[in-house]
């Protein structure tokens, strides 16, 4: 008999417990990382974005190993009148997507100077654009030099978020202090583990800043600079001092469009901090990096607990998506059993094939099919309904012994099949058709 | 003080919900797993195979490009039909290929020269065999461009293009020309002119006389063909070729530069071609007038030349013209019906050369006999074939793909006979009229590859070639011989002919190599002619030969070249510091000095010391290799003594031609530099006579000069009357060795 | 018949971890190309634990608006011999699965007494389980006090993880630096909140901190004392002075498991913590926390860098679970979609009618099915392709511009369509289906 807690029958919703999503008690928390009830459509978009392919064009084959270019963006390099064009790409080797970057015109004197790709590449920063490679190439026409790095779908820079109108927005994004807060703990740890290897962020440029979710930012440009000016001999101790200068210019330039620009006309660095109208633990900090007090670990101590706060809506954002992919474990499965069921069935080879016929032993697989998808109603209206394929698709998997009644389209005969022999069946074709 | 339970409590899970979740096919909210998954006690049928594996990455399949051709719009659908037979088997999953440069179409890009182990085992042997055999495929089986044609590549090693293996692309002794040069889509036609007889003696034969007025192309041609005929198989470049077409002002004007290869649309390659043949023939025509001083016809003229005569004429008036125009080249257009204004190659070329060299059309102008406007009618005819006849096909793709379908368009042979004034063609003789007999004996064609991308190719009939095969295809640096029948098939996607020689039968001339040895003017040997603006006051080192010197068959020489980097190597670079050697440095001549090698009174003194004039812009002077300061080649202020490239070159061919010996140091590579061949009889390289076999290694000259001679070369900058001299007696250590039997010896010290 | 917990290893087996199959960087398992199996398999048991029923027992139906009482896990209230019995119940107002702690024999006094309830009610804390409610109850015999917090399946105590032998390991886990300092940012944040909002902890026993997901604890007892010494009235500060005191004995507890007991004893703590195999800056913090030094946030500052690293794990964890749900939302879809495929195809009802699949619409679905599906090889051979099947079906979800050759059975024909114009076939012959 059933076994079903008593008052089962009081529930009010639809859905069981073990798949209801909790809610938060306090949503603007669960924001810093993505909006709740957009997180399916965003990866969603994600995907789709992954897949965009240029069906005719002029870009070359292939980069190296790198094939299947769709071009991304397009900037100007600092400072010069290079253009730096990202492209999607796929890896002929791994099979994964990554992003190209290339800087047009670039002459390269000898692989020397790409050797600070090594420094980077295990860096392993959640703030940091991963970088693998990079290497010098003629593909395009002139001489290049392409960069690859980790590739973020439907990214966009800080600079076209928070100072251009976009075809989805009328404004540019408002910065609220926040957001500023974010922005600095992100960006701080970016620095920290930058400087902990010996290295220098080196451009703080918007362009290079991409935002690959809600308010999650990375550097995308790390290494450029390296590269680019390797012959030039800058200590790394000066690199890194400038890092926190331009990273108060950075901030500074966030938090100048919080106010009307004539309000700050004319005014010094450190005056128009004081006009902003933010707290004062803000300006405090921003002062200390415009004032190149220290190093980077000693701003992290004054931030400290605004990056307790990223600590606490990080752990809610990871609460959340577990909580989205508890509902989503069996997809896999259905996918896995969907596919065996569609390469057993009706393949051209089998048309003449003596155990697909009616008195065949796979006949049943045929029939199970129609019984699954291809049912009507009495008016002889199709029947359309997804919980019934799940339905008989799990018992299926499962191999239950419950019987079916199989009928042909004909309605000449019948067939009744527990769901452990039709498991059976189709396990065994798949066997075959493996082995053949 | 605590409490627990000692194992988790296992309880029965729920076998089903009760109500069961509904879950819409639309909404992406609603879970998958509403629905529970039964209890199961064997493994799950969704189960995949543990050891199954699948692969990535590989580059997405494009559609073949003649499906693509043939496909119409049949309601919504692209539609088109499908052979079995050319195309395979539907739904076939490919092979994962990695994109690698160690094989192209499964054909193993042949080692580096200096990857080759000393010693080849047979397995090696075989395997090359195999794999040359595989290259020179004219046939495909997957329905791509076969082998043979597909373009053809330079990899090159650290050691540069010599490394590379060109041998295993050519084994005839037809020369290829190599593709690391301006404007290398020249070089189907070019070997097309230089297996004509009638075109090849015209331009060895201008090489008897001087031309050192100005720069000829007729000069080049012709050191050029000499050079593919001296070679013997081995390959050659069409460098100073190329170089005088980079300075000439109208081949600029004309559009006629390629810029490096940059990708140009089949259309546009296919004009380019065309336009380069109009113009070389034109100038060819006026270089011999400029040399021979000439007012009328050329014999390049006599040679290639229609005669196309227009007369112009009017029933309202008794104003007629009569004009007769020569061409070298024709431009074949497809027919445009008058019925339906379409556009057709109609069934033969035959038919199109009848309708562009029969011309008739009215013209309204203003008459300037009779002074009113009325009719003309305008009548150009074709007044006489030349021996040698160059077809333009000025076809689109479309008028292409029909000429693929339309059987013996482009004919092995036709007749032509006047009639009336009218030409008349046609493919047969039948009643053994009176005609010119033509026959096919080369076309270029256009290759284009799967992925879209074009090159020029040529097949030649070489009638006294050694093989049964008398037709060769000439793919740059590849040459290989070809059935007649696969030369006049056109059926194939990948391949359209675009420029068609014919040649009358009635002329047969055989080739004469050595046509420029009558009346030879090599009085440049015993002159100075220094290029314009060159100073009165020049510094002088060597002494001009005199007549009674006249160099003859195995006069020894010494010779030593310097050069400048024009531009320098490009290389590709990786992070993980691999590099790759792109583009080699572009060098350029700046001085050659040659010292008299014979035993004598003026054993070792110089007789060329010639600074060649360079007007294009110097990358590096090289200087601490070459000795060469910055200004010395610029006449407008050198102290050195300039000279024209054309100069220099001329008393270098005539030493070679005179058959003198030289002697020098790497004179491969400054032969490839001043873009002479040289054959091996006439060389003496003390590179090779002292390199160590063993180690694999080269010797230096001033190395060498030390231990052997016991002398320390100049220290400071070279000097190549001092590097050949120093190569001279390198040579006579050489010899003295060898006839003592210590060379051995001398080496393992 | 009795059913069992599942079966997860027959659920997707995998090759034995000693078994290492050769893969090259571009070959992926059936297992690459899903949710990773640990990740999986702990989601369901997650599931599962939440689906338990108690078939036959004693408890009562229903305390307020809780029924289907499943006990979880007993202990003893500090100081005293109460049990404190904590079940899942689920509410009968949403249906949702919650935590219900039973206190047995507390007599509160008047309903003031569970007013600090909602104080703790809107913490919005990830390290603190959410309390949602108080209520006093006889339903199960006597005087109970009962609280209703958040339900986080498959969660063990600390006391548990780190000191207990249990079913499933043979020794308590270890502990690491590394884990000390995540529990060290965590429960900092916990403290910080509750300070914040003018509360104190006040029991850190080692059994009221759960494990809710590897290395994320939250406290779990939180408002018990408030109600309990409702009436003896301790300043707030003092109260917050002995929370950084009790935090820092409990690290040192669990730092004590490091080292051999014979090393430690008769050691004062301070003692201790020299004696301890760790960091010197792990030291510093600890005997911070011991000697009462200051205030939580001036504790923020001394762990700041810590903290930093923490925000950076948590953020490549949000990363990894973004792209696993990335998988698994677009495995949701391909279910839809093959479904969708499956409806469409060989419907009985028009295989008589054979305009229906030879013409129109219907047409290029019926090639595309055995494009994807039934694949061959060179020699004729079925080709099995998993990747293949989820490729072409992602694009074709997606309606990418990527053109394929469709060739008839009969191989005379062929169709070149891309996959957007495909997607716009099945949505359209879907459309009529249903609207039939």
């Amino acid at each position: 008999h059933m076994l079903f807690p008593p008052n089962y029958h009081l529930y009010a919703p639809a859905a069981p417990p073990h798949i209801q999503i909790k809610q938060y008690p306090n949503e603007r928390l669960a924001e810093d990382l993505f909006i709740p009830n957009q997180l399916r459509e965003t990866i969603q978009k994600k995907n789709e974005e992954s897949l965009q392919v240029l069906p005719m064009s002029n870009l070359p084959d292939a980069i190296d190993v790198y094939h299947s270019l769709y071009p991304i963006s397009q900037s100007f390099e600092e400072g010069s009148d290079r253009r730096s064009i990202i492209y999607k790409a796929v890896s002929n080797v791994d099979g994964k997507l990554y992003a190209l970057r290339r800087i047009e015109n670039v002459n390269i004197p000898n692989e020397k100077s790409l050797a600070p790709v090594n420094s980077w590449k295990d860096l392993g920063c959640a703030n940091v654009v991963r970088l693998y490679e990079a290497f010098t190439t003629g593909a395009f026409g002139d001489l290049s030099l392409v960069m690859i790095y980790d590739y973020h779908p439907l990214s966009s820079t800080l600079m076209e978020r928070h100072f251009y109108k976009m075809s989805d927005r009328e404004f540019p994004e408002l910065i609220t202090e926040d957001l500023l807060w974010i922005y600095i703990v992100e960006l701080t740890n970016a620095i920290s583990m930058v400087h902990s290897k010996n290295l220098a962020v080196r451009t703080f440029d918007q362009s290079k800043i991409i935002i690959t979710n809600k308010n999650r930012i990375r550097f995308s440009g790390c290494g450029i600079a390296d590269i680019l000016d390797f012959e030039t001999n800058e200590d790394m101790e000066s690199l890194q001092k400038a890092d926190l200068r331009l990273f108060g210019s950075l901030i500074l330039n966030l938090a100048k469009s919080t106010i009307f620009p004539q309000k700050i006309q004319n005014l010094s660095d450190l005056e128009i901090v004081n006009a902003l109208g933010l707290s004062s633990g803000f300006k405090d900090a921003l002062k200390w990096l415009l004032n190149e007090e220290g190093t980077i670990r000693d701003f992290q101590q004054i931030i400290c607990d605004q990056t307790m706060k990223v600590v606490n809506g990080l752990q809610m954002s990871c609460d959340f998506m577990e909580s989205v992919l508890g509902l989503e474990v069996e997809n896999a499965r259905l996918v896995r059993l969907m596919t065996k069921l569609d390469f057993v069935s009706d393949r051209p080879e089998f048309q003449l094939d003596h155990s697909w016929s009616e008195t065949g032993e796979r006949y049943p697989i045929k029939l199970f099919r129609d019984y699954v998808f291809h049912q009507v109603d009495e008016a002889g209206k199709p029947v359309l309904d997804l919980t019934h394929v799940i339905s008989c698709l799990n018992k299926l998997d499962a191999g239950v012994e419950e019987r079916l009644l199989l009928v042909n389209q004909e309605e000449t005969s019948c067939i009744i099949i527990s769901y452990k022999e039709l498991k059976n069946c189709v396990e065994e074709t798949f066997k075959f058709l493996r082995g053949r | 003080k605590t409490v627990l339970f000692a194992n988790p409590l296992v309880y029965p899970s729920m076998e089903h919900d009760t109500q069961p979740t509904a879950i819409s096919i639309d909404k992406d909210d609603d879970p998958l797993n509403g629905v529970k998954l039964p209890y199961y006690s064997d493994t799950l049928l969704s189960a995949w195979p543990i050891h199954a594996k699948f692969t990535l990455g590989a580059m997405p399949e494009k559609i073949d490009p003649e499906i693509l051709h043939s496909s119409k719009r049949v309601q919504q659908f692209l539609v088109a039909p499908y052979d079995h037979d050319k195309f395979g088997k539907r739904n076939v999953s490919t092979k994962f290929q990695a994109i690698k440069k160690l094989t192209k179409n499964g054909v193993k890009v042949p080692k580096f020269i200096s990857e080759r182990a000393t010693l080849e085992t047979e397995n090696s042997k075989s395997e090359t065999l195999k794999n040359q055999t595989s290259m020179f495929e004219y046939t495909s089986r997957t329905n791509n461009v076969p082998n043979c044609f597909s373009k053809v590549e330079i990899l090159y090693s650290k050691f540069g293009v010599d490394d590379f293996d060109f041998d295993f692309y050519n084994v005839t002794k037809y020369a290829g020309l190599e593709t690391n040069v301006s404007n290398s889509y020249c070089n189907p036609l070019l070997q097309v002119y230089r297996f004509d007889p009638l075109l090849f003696n015209f331009a060895v034969s201008s090489l008897s006389q001087e031309a050192l007025e100005s720069d000829l192309l007729l000069s080049e041609l012709g050191y050029l063909f000499d050079m593919l005929v001296k070679a013997n198989g081995k390959h050659c470049c069409a460098a100073n070729f190329q170089r005088l077409m980079c300075l000439l002002p109208e081949v600029k004007k004309l559009g006629l530069l390629d810029d490096d290869g940059r990708i140009k649309d089949s259309y546009g390659q296919r004009r380019l071609i065309q336009a380069f043949n109009k113009y070389l023939l034109i100038r060819l025509s006026t270089d011999e007038k400029t040399q021979r001083n000439l007012q009328v016809s050329s014999n390049l003229d006599s040679i290639m030349g229609i005669y196309v005569e227009t007369i112009v004429s009017s029933v309202f008036c008794n104003a007629r013209e009569r004009t007769m125009d020569v061409m070298h080249s024709f431009d074949i257009a497809s027919l445009s019906t008058n019925a339906t204004n379409h556009k057709t190659i109609g069934n033969s070329v035959l038919t199109c050369m009848e309708t562009c060299m029969n011309r008739h059309v009215q013209q309204q102008i203003a008459c300037s006999v009779c002074g009113r406007q009325h009719l003309v009618e305008v009548v150009t005819s074709v007044a006489k074939l030349p021996p040698l006849l160059s077809l333009n096909l000025n076809l689109n793709d479309e008028e292409l793909n029909e000429l693929r379908d339309t059987k013996g368009w482009l004919p092995s042979e036709f007749y032509f006979a006047k009639n009336q004034g009218r030409g008349f063609f046609s493919p047969t003789n039948d009643n053994n009229i009176p005609a010119d007999h033509f026959e096919l004996v080369a076309y270029v064609a256009q290759i284009t590859s799967k992925e879209g991308l074009n090159h020029l190719v040529s097949l030649i009939r070489i009638d006294d070639a050694p093989t049964e095969m008398k037709w060769h295809l000439f793919n740059d640096f590849l040459v290989m011989p070809l059935p007649e029948s696969e030369v006049m098939n056109f059926s194939s996607w990948w391949k359209r002919p675009i420029i068609a020689v014919y040649r009358n039968t009635a002329i047969s001339v055989p080739f004469a190599f050595d046509i420029f040895k009558r009346n030879l003017n090599d009085s440049i040997l015993y002159r100075d002619h220094f290029a314009e603006g060159t100073r009165k006051s020049r510094t002088i080192e060597y002494e001009l030969l005199t007549k009674e010197e006249a160099p003859t068959p195995g006069t020894l020489v010494a010779i030593d070249a310097e050069f400048v980097q024009l531009a320098p190597a490009q290389y590709e670079f990786k992070s993980d510091g691999k590099s790759s050697l792109v583009c080699p440095r572009k060098l350029s001549l700046a001085r050659v000095s040659v010292i008299r090698g014979e035993d004598g009174p003026k054993y070792g003194v110089p007789f060329i010391d010639d600074y060649i004039s360079t007007t294009v812009a110097i990358d590096d002077y090289l200087t601490s290799y070459s000795g060469i300061e910055p200004g010395d080649l610029d006449s407008a202020v050198s102290t050195k003594s300039l000279v024209d490239l054309r100069t220099a070159y001329r008393k270098l061919w005539l030493l070679l031609n005179m058959g003198c010996v030289f002697v020098g140091h790497g004179l491969k590579s400054d032969f490839r530099t001043i873009n002479i061949q040289v054959p091996q009889e006439q060389v003496r390289d003390t590179i090779n006579m002292f390199y160590l076999k063993k180690e694999k290694r080269v010797l230096s000259l001033k190395f060498l000069v030390y231990i052997l001679l016991n002398e320390r070369v100049q220290t400071g900058n070279h000097d190549s009357i001092e590097d050949a001299r120093s190569a001279l007696l390198l040579y006579r250590k050489y010899l003295d060795l060898e006839a003592r039997g210590e060379l051995q010896i001398a080496l393992n010290k």
